[in-house]
């Protein structure tokens, strides 16, 4: 199937990173965007762009109906969804095909099957592979409270409330008793409702000190399905990960061999195709449970690539073009040195991981060997307080993980984000943590870590720097700088004034 | 040149002198001396040593702050809130949420919409329990009392939507 | 030895490379600075800071008393000196040396004898390494013209007349007749004179179609030498080298084994330490020669970290502590993938590739998979005329060489330099020439394409590239942009504005 | 709004219109529809097609350029030199160096130090025979005589130093 000309239905660092992969590979690239997006880096980074509506998701990257109008209007002859928005929606991926487009991703009938996670339980219980106990149907909205908790007591408590059609921690709630499940049963409804326009839910043992562990895996359209070396998802708050790693220090060899030839099972007996990762619970006896699996590109992906050298996204689009897996077997699940991943958010970290949305006033990545920032943002740009506020993702690669974990230390310390506050100083605090370079933690670290810092902030300055930062101040009031950003001196503030002025001349 | 300059709850003199080719800083009447130099609007070079260039180098990148007259400073690796203080500035500041004593003013962490407002005026609320949800980023976030009482104000309705720092309700 | 605080006696994308280094290893950095780089970035970067004195390098960067003095004021105990300047000065290991000071390269008697073209071509036939014909002993300034010419006509035309304290092309000129012989003689020792203190040159044949072919080595103080895959470097101009990959399309592996051993035969013949390079030329009949030994880390070493994994400065700083090489030889010697790189010069492509220095209003590096940039630069910076116009490092990695030149095409297109001239058009050019990508070319390929194209620009404008330039000025213009920087809404002008108000205030 | 663009030798007249939310564009009379957003001072987001932000993707940085009502506009990978004309400054721009005919100007490429100079007033040069010896950046440049004939004025000395653009000899 031809992809001379792709359109990315998505926005951010993950349309950035298509528009690289396709780029490398000599492929025409079509942007689409939101009002807000307008000036985005996917926009300027395109060959071409198309506005497809305003700001709330709804309204532009999750109407179908206009990503296939633009994939006709610019001649796109394939589509790559990224990861969120309609990504997973098999309804997106039957319309691609329909319109005659190449869908970069697995089939519409393999998306909802794996799609709806008891589904996917059951696919993965018939290929041999263990599930965690919990409900094997979907829990809809018209299920009462009380009959979800009859369910829940015969599970046994503490279990995790999920979204049916959940992914990236939305929808999803732990329950550690009964006088928690009315609340976290109509938060997790309502948030899966908004999200995936389906609140059903289902419930779940919740083991006690898990680890998140998850299978990259290939396939292609020739019955070869090829698992990659895990990755280390366990650091999370609020159920979405936070630092990925691979190899992770909790996999032997032989648990490799197990849990990849486990994963690769699973994909091969529902016939899936292109990128997609198995995710699982590693308990502390060394027992794994399947827990759901992506059908898409994960956000983690380069954590892979680093330590494969494989590109996965530019295997995507192979793939969908109906080319053959070429990838060594046995070098996919041999791990070259160690990779480990920091998503930057604009998320305050001292405040309960709240977004912090704003414009970024002074942005500089870092650079050098074995580091890779894969970024959305550009300096002056806003981040938008209406899609999700990861604004780049940072890897650093090295021979083992104390020497990956110190590049990413100076890495971090070089990454200069201002304006807005984002989760470099809660990686920079995680990156010194004992427990942490030690491999002791698991899904529940960052919880842990929050009730017993009992506020203490992560980003603290010390007295040094107190006094450090009043001199600065001083010397850029002395030196001309100003407070405020209408009279500022920064650059980002002309271009406020300049938009202002667009914006007086339309 | 003097400033006076609110840092973590405490004001500092900070007091600058040229000195040859840098500067002579004391904070508070500690001295320091100080070469500077700009390297654009918003990013500073400090050389802290002799003051003649030789010593620690501290880059420095200084933006507006989201209040009036306020200057976030990002030193060594950590981003520290200024306040330039004036007496104007310092009678506007009273009465900030988060006290642990006195009403209990529930704001907004970032923009965003509310979706849900859980309780009305009278009612009594324990701590912990959800006031207001309000999603920012494709996000729910329930906003919670912080110690029992009563809810005096509601002070927004379902499907507005509030700047950051907004008061949401007030728990007495 | 201990190497726990490094003064790095350079300044540039170099300085920032080693702290980097440093910074991984948990190891402190003293940057030094000229009057023009006060606010440079490998300044910002370090721990602390030191002014060495005027620009010109003669009054800083090579002012031997200044460092020493400096490493004792800061505490340093060890000294890296990048490339250029000092790093291939035997009085400068030697002063480290008296000082207490780790010098992190090679001995300086080592320097000494490497750094004398005539002895180094001495030590390659006591090892058995082939070398060019030529003089075997130095020409100093007094031999007069008419011995020189002698001697020229007695190796014979057309040959090559270099510096015998040569590096990066400088003191270096082609003579191709009688005719240029007093000329290039004057300029030779002139420019030899000037840059390394020392007007004495040699004589050599000039291969005619040679390949600059060089071999990476490491050597311990155990007596370990690893030679790495070689490095294809035959794309110059005035005997800099713009572009080099690894590995190169003309070395089989037969060959490799062949050129590799050599190599390390030479410095293990004259008890080599640290890294160093062996340069040489290839003939087209596949016979190669000895050309001369760097003493010190290359610019282009990022090609070789790419291709093997390796990091070297790092390694350079462990050899230096006296740690024992632990690299696999045979995992040296074996390409992972393919790299490439281009050094992005503040040079005019379009006027013989003549210095263009001047402020950088906008820089923007590319990112991504596969692409690593190692940058001096910072926007709204000047590119100082005192030094090697060489701003940054663009390097390209992936499975094989189309893909590597591909993404590195990619990376080109990403590559924001404005407000100076760069190399970066001549690159965007060359990438897509037939003969490099067949790899058809030799030493001579800038020159005969210079020759070719008659003055042809390559930053040529399209017509409609034209048009759109006229839309966007337009645009610009009425959009409030201005054309003069003192009025102009660019972010470096408030800078300007402020540093004046700096230099007032003083 | 018209601008006379001056690109590659030829004005070209570029006239804009406010149509919807873009704009109408003619450059010498061939239409474009454009939709122009501004990214900071320098750079602009152009989307060349139906005015209303469907089209091509065109991200432009436009810089001031060397000369007085200069622009530097990059824009798909090539930078195009334009002068924003107007009467005065086309009066200013004659008697450029490097014409085929009339005396040879040799202008300094960059700014740097006159290191030698090699041929004194009233001496005859060959073509390509070297005259003065500038160095920048490490590098000795020698600027030569693009034509045979006899210089009449040598501007620099010995050890000076020169901006870009400065007159070091003239041979007629």
């Amino acid at each position: 199937m031809p992809v001379t000309k792709v359109l990315i239905a998505n926005r951010g660092e993950i349309a950035v990173r298509v528009i690289r992969a396709c780029r490398d590979m000599g492929i025409a690239t079509v942007a689409v965007y939101s009002e807000c997006d307008r000036t985005a880096r996917h926009v300027r980074m395109a060959d071409e762009a198309y506005p497809i509506g305003p700001n709330p998701p709804r309204e532009s990257y999750l109407r179908i109906d206009a990503l296939i109008a633009v994939a006709r209007a610019s001649g796109a002859d394939a589509v790559h969804p990224g990861y969120g928005f309609l990504a997973e929606n098999e309804d997106f991926a039957a319309a691609c095909r329909d319109a005659g487009l190449t869908f970069i991703g697995p089939s519409p009938e393999v998306i909802e099957q794996m799609g709806s996670k008891t589904a996917a339980r059951q696919a993965a219980m018939a290929a041999g592979m263990p599930v965690v106990p919990g409900t094997t149907t979907p829990l809809g909205a018209d299920v009462p409270d009380a009959e979800v908790r009859r369910i829940a007591e015969s599970i046994g408590y503490p279990l995790m409330l999920k979204a049916v059609s959940g992914g990236g921690g939305k929808g999803m709630r732990v329950v550690n008793g009964p006088e928690d499940l009315s609340g976290a049963l109509r938060a997790a409804r309502s948030e899966a409702g908004s999200a995936f326009g389906d609140s059903a839910v289902y419930l779940e043992r919740r083991l006690l000190r898990p680890r998140h562990i998850e299978v990259q895996l290939l396939a292609d359209h020739h019955g070869t399905v090829i698992p990659f070396v895990e990755r280390e998802c366990s650091i999370q708050r609020r159920h979405q990960k936070v630092i990925e790693e691979s190899p992770s220090l909790a996999v032997s060899p032989d648990l490799r061999r197990r849990l990849t030839s486990a994963a690769a099972s699973v994909a091969a007996r529902v016939g899936y195709t292109n990128a997609g990762t198995i995710e699982c619970l590693l308990d502390e006896d060394g027992s794994f449970y399947f827990l759901e699996m992506n059908t898409r590109l994960q956000v983690e992906h380069p954590v892979t690539e680093m330590v494969s050298g494989v590109d996965l996204v530019q295997w995507q689009i192979r793939i969908a073009r109906g080319e053959r897996l070429t990838i060594d077997p046995e070098a996919a699940l041999t791990p070259r040195a160690h990779a480990i991943e920091c998503r930057i958010y604009a998320e305050d970290p001292d405040n309960q991981f709240l977004p912090s949305p704003g414009r970024i006033l002074r942005l500089q990545a870092p650079q050098g060997p074995g580091v890779r920032d894969d970024s959305g943002a550009t300096e002056g740009l806003a981040v938008p307080i209406f899609y999700d506020p990861m604004i780049s993702k940072l890897i650093a690669w090295a021979d083992d993980r104390p020497q990956a974990i110190a590049r990413m230390r100076r890495a971090l310390r070089e990454y200069e984000v201002h304006g807005i506050k984002t989760t470099i100083p809660f990686f920079r605090w995680a990156l010194d943590d004992a427990d942490f370079l030690a491999g002791r933690f698991d899904t529940a670290f960052i919880d842990r870590t929050l009730a017993e810092r009992g506020g203490a902030p992560f980003d603290q300055p010390a007295a040094d720097d107190e006094t450090l930062a009043a001199i600065a101040a001083a010397l850029h009031l002395a030196l001309g700088g100003g407070t405020a950003p209408a009279v500022g001196v920064t650059p980002a503030v002309s271009a406020w004034r300049q938009q202002a002025r667009v914006e007086a001349l339309r | 040149m003097q400033y006076a300059l609110r840092i973590g709850g405490r004001t500092r003199q900070v007091v600058l002198r040229r000195a040859g080719q840098g500067w002579h800083v004391t904070v508070d009447g500690s001295s320091f001396d100080v070469h500077a130099a700009v390297v654009d609007g918003a990013r500073l070079s400090l050389v802290v040593g002799d003051g003649a260039g030789a010593g620690r180098s501290v880059p420095a990148v200084v933006v507006p702050g989201r209040e009036a007259d306020a200057l976030d400073v990002a030193v060594n690796g950590t981003t520290v809130a200024v306040q330039v203080a004036s007496p104007e500035r310092s009678r506007r500041r009273g009465g900030a949420a988060g006290d642990d004593t006195g009403p209990q003013r529930i704001t907004a962490p970032m923009p965003g919409k509310v979706v849900r407002v859980l309780v009305a005026p009278g009612d009594t609320v324990a701590a912990k329990q959800g006031l207001v949800v309000v999603e920012a980023m494709k996000m729910e976030n329930e906003l919670r009392a912080t110690r029992p009482g009563r809810v005096t104000t509601v002070a927004v309705a379902e499907g507005q939507s509030v700047d950051a720092g907004a008061v949401l309700a007030v728990v007495e």
